[in-house]
């Protein structure tokens, strides 16, 4: 029983663990009313998509895909292309997130708070 | 005080909620994903072992991530890059409506006495930054052989900059930027890249397609070299957008926030 | 020469719009005016090529494929451009050029703070590109980031635009960057499943997976992140404050291609990435249906309670996304010809009456329906073409949203699902009741419009002229609008039949 | 045989560029000009048409496309016998309606008047359209065309009563617009042809009685609409607030007709007689003609203002219409067709003499026009002749038509429409001629009118004493009032419109064998 729970953690615990981290990111998103924090929770989504794809890359035995010497086979590097989309991703989430801060700032000046309730209470709601 | 009890443990059962549906999931359907490392899943056998197989041979790059982002995806990487030259421009676009905040200008004297507190410090960060400066170029020509690229090179950049203009005590040793010459800078950062991918259609290759770069390559050697050449050019192109937002991004808020010295 | 240029065209349409995009600011350095001409100029270079494109679609009768840096799909990336998208990048690029056009008595160039007009134009050239990009790509990957230039671009329009833009662009950021990252998710899933991300490979490699559960869960993914994007029914709520708050000569652009874009990738991925023959796409396409319907009431009827014109619009907005989507709900021939019919007609039926709203804020400052009041004696032009496209938004005959319309019932009828008839029927009623309702104000309400008494009491954008009609740069975008609805459903025959039907009949 | 021909398409156009025209020069130039381009439109529109008239008598069509709209349906016209009917009366009544107009709008000094002469051509433009059109979608488009074109006219007073009447009127033309739209569909997705033909396209038993039944009264359900149907005819007492051209128009030649001619293609041309009966839908619609026939009689009785009383008087000759078209008989086809001729000269005459009656003197109450006859002779001769043409008197030409409608169902057998018909003449007469005996009769207040009269006049004409309605109101009347009389005596002088109604009428039944 406990090898089998071993199995299944071993082959699928790491995607069960970004799901919960993206579910926590989105939940968060959701509940919490300070906008930084909603912030922080985006980047927890934008990470835990960011490490399933790295997972998905996974490789037993692989090594770093970099050709050192000489090139040894398919089965000795991980596989390198969800790691260049990653690098966008993380660079795409980069970009959403400065803007998110510039925002943030320029809500700051106008509502003189980023806490949700502030805002909806004062002047968000007609 | 009995609200925020009532919050907090809405929130708790959220949580729980989240984690129980995950793992309800995973049970239900085990198989859904291939098991981590698992060798043969299609994930490992497609494309993956093509681009292992023979980036190194295609592209002249060792390290193959360098190789699937700046060559084979290399169309993906040039929008990478407006994405960043966007988050710049639209930062000072917002940023921009409001009111500069006027800082009292001080005198020499008074910079040198705030600073990060002791003159160690100061003096270790003047060292310090040329380091970073020489290491940012290696990061940058390096990136095709071994790990590193555009845009690690233009964030060390960006904070040799940073640390330029944030220790007041320094004497403004690289210069000041104003943010919308930084914007400017960084829109000339991509249209070399976009310079790049246009070059090989003079050569009747398509757009990126660095192996007809029109530089004269007939052999297999040659044209691997091409590749090399487009690679760094665009990684250049990437060096000077990332450094050029990250340093727009901050004086954008530098000059319209008043932080506590 | 002229060979080497042809066959250039799909990249072309993308890069040299990108140029001007990141040249904006520098060019606005040398002077006021022309990093905004450039951006301009080139705009309508891309609408021309994109005509040149596309007739030679039409000439051909196949898809034009390009690979990007010469790597041969699925390892490096592809454009794909056939009949369905090709009529969609020349939407986006004549919309695009309109906007930019319009935009100009907006965004005067001032020689003070070139970066103003610099950087909208750039911002907005940028959203041009991403909407292009969707379009023409045919990479999942590539599709995503071309995605998030959209949405950034959109977010910067929306931030710098009225008093809760920033606000409101904030909140479309964490929504929409759920968006994207859902379907993102929904691309890990089918990677994993086929470890490929070219659109013609993946259709190829799926029909070999059999993980039934791994497939549903992309979907699901997949409506979940096109659905925010286009604001479908339950996602919808970014859009109306978004919408309503954005800079108003961007705003025609935001609502009336930015929603339409991921409802075109949406086509995509249903019918031409997954197998429509599974058993379990039905339900799919029911729960789509289902959407589609609660979000046309929905619209239809939250737009009769607002007064503010913006509000009113993208209310009607997430009614008519409900069409489209209605239209891959119903899934034969003619639901989607009439979805993809709709996508075309709603953008410059939407972009137009956007663009009556950004010319009465303009000239007068109104932003409410009721302080229309005989505005059409002020401004004739820009009147009578919302009269027009009002009228197509209801559904009358000839204009272009009736055949929308038509197609759309057509597709229901051979399906037997007559509920979705009676929705279309409803929906164009309750817009008739919100758009007859500002015609009344407009034309026989009391006179409110009136010149203000001194400057500071002006809240528009222009200068204070003698003339009451707006700018030529903002009528000839308006008026266009108005023509091509009228283009359109008069020969919505050869978009349909000439364009539209060999690329549909292939993906069914 | 089928001529090609630009020249209906060219009647359909002529009239809407006249609108262009009129909008574009809008108040910059003088009301001459305007309303030169107006009388000029309807001239070269009516003188179009009527070119036409012998070609059709002579068994040929003229047909005009332009392109294909929709798979397989073309953007088409098609001048046959019926379509041919409706075009000259409408076409010949717009030269006579402008001529009033001018004076009417002149003379009342009303407001708008570029607004309200362009959606008067636009209207004329999507009648003519309807009368022209070759298949439903082209019909439908020009129908709804009608409807919208026709709302600014409704509401041109613009004020609170005009805006209610204007969404009544909307609530109902476009609700019964939208499920004509949803039936138009899927007769296309089911007979795959929209393409209307002499004696339907719609074979029975093709699909089930209940749909069949369905989408028959979806269509219908349009036309009834602008026909005024009960119970569907509640905008149309209401549009009342319009001015008098308008309601002229809307009641006499335009609007109503439209739906009478709805319901008499998609009768006829759609569904074809055998169709129609198989499925039932004929006697539904004729219990419903029926009923409205009588009510609208009783209701019509009842009101005391002039154009009120009118209104219900056209609800119920509307009907007649229907009634002879849902009788199925060839003789009661050509009664209908022609009774669409008939009733819009009489009808237009009785609004414009109401009109008239309003402009010269203010009154539009019956009961305040004792012994106007004393005042206005000529217009006051005119609306009783009409009066007396509605209700059906040899020698009129509501006679023609109701004869043949009660020749027809005599034949098909069913005399309780016959009686319902003679009936229904009577109560003709029973609500007009009180009016006219108002008219002849003694007044105690002519002092008054006259009073108000001189005032009128003076702002009109410029001289005072002006007892009569002006020429520019008057001639119209005194024409259609003639026109009327001549068709009474002889149906067939002028275009032979007696003669086009025969050979629609052979034509739908030639194919049937329904007709008994």
């Amino acid at each position: 029983m406990i090898d089998i729970i071993e199995t299944f953690l071993a082959e699928k615990g790491i995607y069960m663990m970004t799901f919960i981290l993206m579910g926590l990111g989105i939940f968060g998103m959701v509940s919490s009313g300070n906008y930084m924090k909603k912030i922080m929770c985006m980047n927890i989504m934008q990470v835990s998509i960011i490490f399933f794809f790295l997972a998905l890359g996974q490789k037993e035995h692989g090594t770093l895909p970099v050709v050192v010497e000489n090139l040894l086979g398919a089965d000795a590097y991980i596989n390198p292309l969800p790691h260049a989309l990653m690098l966008t991703a993380i660079v795409v989430s980069l970009g959403t997130t400065g803007v998110a801060l510039a925002l943030l700032m320029k809500i700051k000046e106008i509502y003189g708070s980023i806490e949700e309730e502030d805002i909806t209470g004062k002047r968000w709601k007609k | 005080m009995n609200m925020d009890r009532n919050k907090d443990r809405k929130k708790i059962v959220g949580v729980f909620f989240v984690i129980a549906v995950v793992i309800g999931v995973f049970f239900l359907f085990p198989d859904l994903l291939p098991a981590v490392d698992d060798a043969k899943a299609p994930v490992h056998t497609y494309l993956s072992d093509y681009y292992i197989e023979n980036s190194l041979e295609d592209t002249g790059a060792h390290n193959m991530v360098t190789a699937v982002l700046a060559d084979y995806r290399g169309f993906d990487t040039l929008f990478e890059t407006c994405v960043m030259f966007l988050a710049g421009v639209t930062a000072l676009m917002v940023l921009s409506t409001t009111a500069k905040v006027t800082k009292p200008e001080r005198s020499r004297k008074e910079r040198l006495q705030i600073s990060f507190g002791s003159t160690v410090l100061d003096i270790a960060f003047r060292i310090i930054v040329p380091v970073i400066v020489i290491y940012a170029f290696y990061v940058l020509v390096h990136g095709e052989l071994s790990l590193g690229g555009g845009f690690q090179a233009g964030a060390l950049l960006a904070i040799a900059y940073m640390i330029d203009r944030i220790i007041p005590s320094f004497n403004s040793s690289l210069g000041n930027l104003k943010e919308e010459t930084a914007a400017v800078i960084a829109g000339v950062g991509v249209f070399i890249y976009i310079l790049t991918g246009l070059l090989p259609m003079a050569g009747s290759g398509n757009f990126l397609e660095y192996g007809k770069l029109p530089f004269g390559a007939d052999t297999a050697e040659q044209i691997r070299q091409l590749h090399g050449t487009g690679i760094l050019l665009i990684e250049i192109g990437v060096v000077v957008c990332v450094m050029a937002t990250i340093i727009n991004i901050l004086e954008v808020v530098l000059e319209r926030t008043e932080f506590d010295d | 020469m002229n060979l080497f240029f042809i066959s250039h065209i799909p990249v072309l349409i993308v890069v040299i719009p990108l140029c001007a995009a990141v040249l904006c600011p520098l060019l606005s350095r040398l002077s006021p005016s022309l990093g905004k001409r450039t951006v301009i100029v080139f705009l309508f270079v891309v609408f021309v090529l994109s005509l040149i494109q596309l007739a030679g679609i039409v000439q051909s009768g196949e898809a034009v494929h390009y690979y990007l840096g010469g790597w041969e799909p699925p390892y490096g990336v592809e454009f794909v451009i056939d009949g369905v998208n090709g009529i969609i990048i020349v939407l986006v690029s004549f919309i695009g050029a309109m906007t930019a056009l319009f935009s100009s008595p907006f965004e005067e160039a001032d020689k003070n703070a070139p970066f103003k007009s610099a950087g909208y134009y750039s911002i907005l050239c940028f959203l041009v590109i991403g909407l292009l990009g969707i379009a023409s790509t045919g990479d999942a990957f590539n599709l995503y980031v071309f995605m998030e230039i959209v949405a950034l671009s959109g977010y910067g329009l929306i931030a710098i635009g009225e008093e809760k833009g920033p606000i409101a662009a904030f909140r479309y950021l964490l929504t929409g960057t759920i968006g994207a990252s859902m379907y993102l998710l929904g691309i890990g899933f089918l990677y994993s499943a086929t470890g490929t991300l070219n659109m013609a490979d993946l259709a190829v490699r799926l029909q070999r997976v059999d993980n039934l559960p791994l497939i549903a869960i992309a979907m699901a993914c997949l409506i979940v992140g096109f659905g925010i994007k286009m604001a479908l029914f339950p996602l919808h709520g970014w859009q109306p404050a978004a919408h309503s708050y954005a800079h108003p000569a961007a705003d025609p652009m935001i609502a009336g291609v930015m929603i339409k874009i991921p409802a075109y990738a949406m086509f995509r991925f249903f019918f031409c990435i997954f197998d429509s023959s599974l058993p379990m796409m039905k339900t799919i396409f029911n729960i789509i249906g289902i959407m589609a319907v609660l979000g046309i009431l929905y619209g239809s009827l939250k737009a009769l309670r607002y007064d503010k014109y913006n509000k009113i619009l993208a209310y009607s907005s997430i009614g008519q996304v409900g069409y489209i989507a209605l239209g891959f709900a119903i899934g034969n021939f003619y639901g989607i010809a009439g979805a993809v019919f709709h996508i075309l007609s709603h953008a410059f039926m939407k972009t137009g009456l956007f663009y009556t709203s950004a010319a009465f804020k303009y000239r007068y400052g109104i932003h409410y329906t009721d302080r229309l009041g005989q505005v059409y004696r002020k401004m004739p032009v820009t009147c009578g073409a919302l009269v027009v496209l009002a009228l197509s938004m209801i559904g009358l005959p000839p204009f272009a949203g009736f055949f929308g319309k038509w197609y759309l019932a057509l597709g229901a009828i051979q399906n037997g699902q007559y509920l979705y008839v009676a929705v279309l029927i409803i929906s164009s009623l309750l817009s008739a009741i919100y758009f007859f309702r500002i015609f009344e104000k407009m034309f026989m309400g009391e006179k409110t419009v009136s010149e203000p008494a001194a400057p500071e009491e002006y809240y528009g954008y222009g200068k204070l002229t003698g003339k009451t009609e707006v700018p030529l740069q903002m009528l000839i975008p308006i008026v266009s609008a108005a023509l091509m609805i009228i283009a359109l459903g008069l020969g919505n025959s050869f978009i349909v039949n000439g364009i539209l039907r060999t690329t549909i009949m292939e993906v069914l | 045989m089928t001529i090609l021909s630009i020249k209906p398409f060219l009647a359909v156009v002529i009239s809407l560029l006249a609108a262009l025209l009129i909008l574009f020069f809008g108040n910059n130039v003088r009301p001459n000009v305007r309303e030169g381009i107006t009388l000029s439109a309807a001239v070269i529109k009516a003188v179009l048409v009527f070119s036409m008239v012998p070609a059709v008598l002579a068994g040929n069509e003229y047909y005009f496309c332009l392109w294909e709209i929709v798979d397989g349906v073309e953007l088409a016209f098609r001048t046959d016998a019926a379509g041919m009917i409706f075009a000259c009366v409408a076409s010949g009544l717009w030269i006579v309606t402008s001529v009033y107009s001018i004076g009417y709008m002149r003379g009342h000094h009303e407001k708008n008047q570029t607004g309200y002469f362009a959606a008067f051509a636009v209207c004329l433009s999507s009648t003519i359209g309807i009368s022209f059109a070759a298949n439903l979608l082209t019909f439908f488009i020009f129908y709804e065309m009608l409807t919208v074109a026709t709302y600014p006219l409704v509401v041109h007073y613009r004020d609170d009563k005009a805006r209610a009447s204007g969404r009544k009127y909307l609530a109902y033309t476009l609700i019964s617009g939208q499920l004509f739209f949803a039936a138009v569909a899927a007769v296309y997705v089911i007979y795959g042809t929209c393409e209307f033909k002499a004696g339907g396209f719609i074979d029975p038993g093709s699909v089930s009685t209940g749909l069949m039944l369905m989408l028959f009264l979806l269509m219908i359900g349009g036309g009834a609409v602008k026909a005024g149907i009960m119970p569907l005819h509640g905008w149309l007492p209401s549009a009342m607030v319009a001015p008098t051209p308008v309601s002229a128009l809307l009641h006499a030649v335009a609007v109503v007709k439209a739906g009478a001619f709805c319901v008499l293609r998609v009768v006829c041309y759609v569904f074809g007689p055998e169709a129609a009966g198989w499925c039932g839908a004929d006697k539904i619609l004729a219990w419903f003609a029926v009923a409205t026939i009588l009510l609208s009689s009783f209701i019509a009785m009842r009101k005391d203002n002039l154009k009120a009383r009118l209104a219900f008087s056209t609800i119920g000759q509307l009907s007649y219409i229907v009634l002879g078209i849902s009788v199925l008989a060839p003789y009661s086809i050509t009664g209908a067709m022609f009774h669409i001729v008939a009733h819009a000269f009489l009808k237009i005459t009785l609004f414009m003499c109401a009109g008239a009656i309003y402009v010269t003197t203010g009154l539009s109450e019956i009961s305040t026009m004792g012994g106007l006859a004393k005042k206005m002779p000529v217009t006051c001769a005119c609306f009783g002749l009409a009066s007396l043409g509605i209700a059906g008197l040899p020698l009129l030409a509501g006679f023609v038509s109701k004869f043949n409608i009660i020749r027809g169902a005599l034949i098909a057998g069913k005399p309780l429409f016959v009686a319902v018909l003679v009936a229904a003449a009577l109560l003709a007469l029973s609500y007009l001629i009180p009016v006219v005996r108002v008219f002849f009769g003694k007044s105690d207040r002519s002092a008054e009118i006259s009073g108000h009269a001189q005032t009128v006049g003076e702002k009109y004409g410029g001289h005072a004493g002006y007892n009569d309605a002006a020429p520019a109101m008057l001639i119209p009347i005194v024409i259609t009032a003639v026109v009327s009389l001549v068709l009474g005596i002889m149906p067939d002088a002028g275009p032979h419109l007696y003669d086009l109604a025969v050979i629609a009428a052979e034509s739908i039944s030639g194919g049937g064998g329904a007709i008994v």
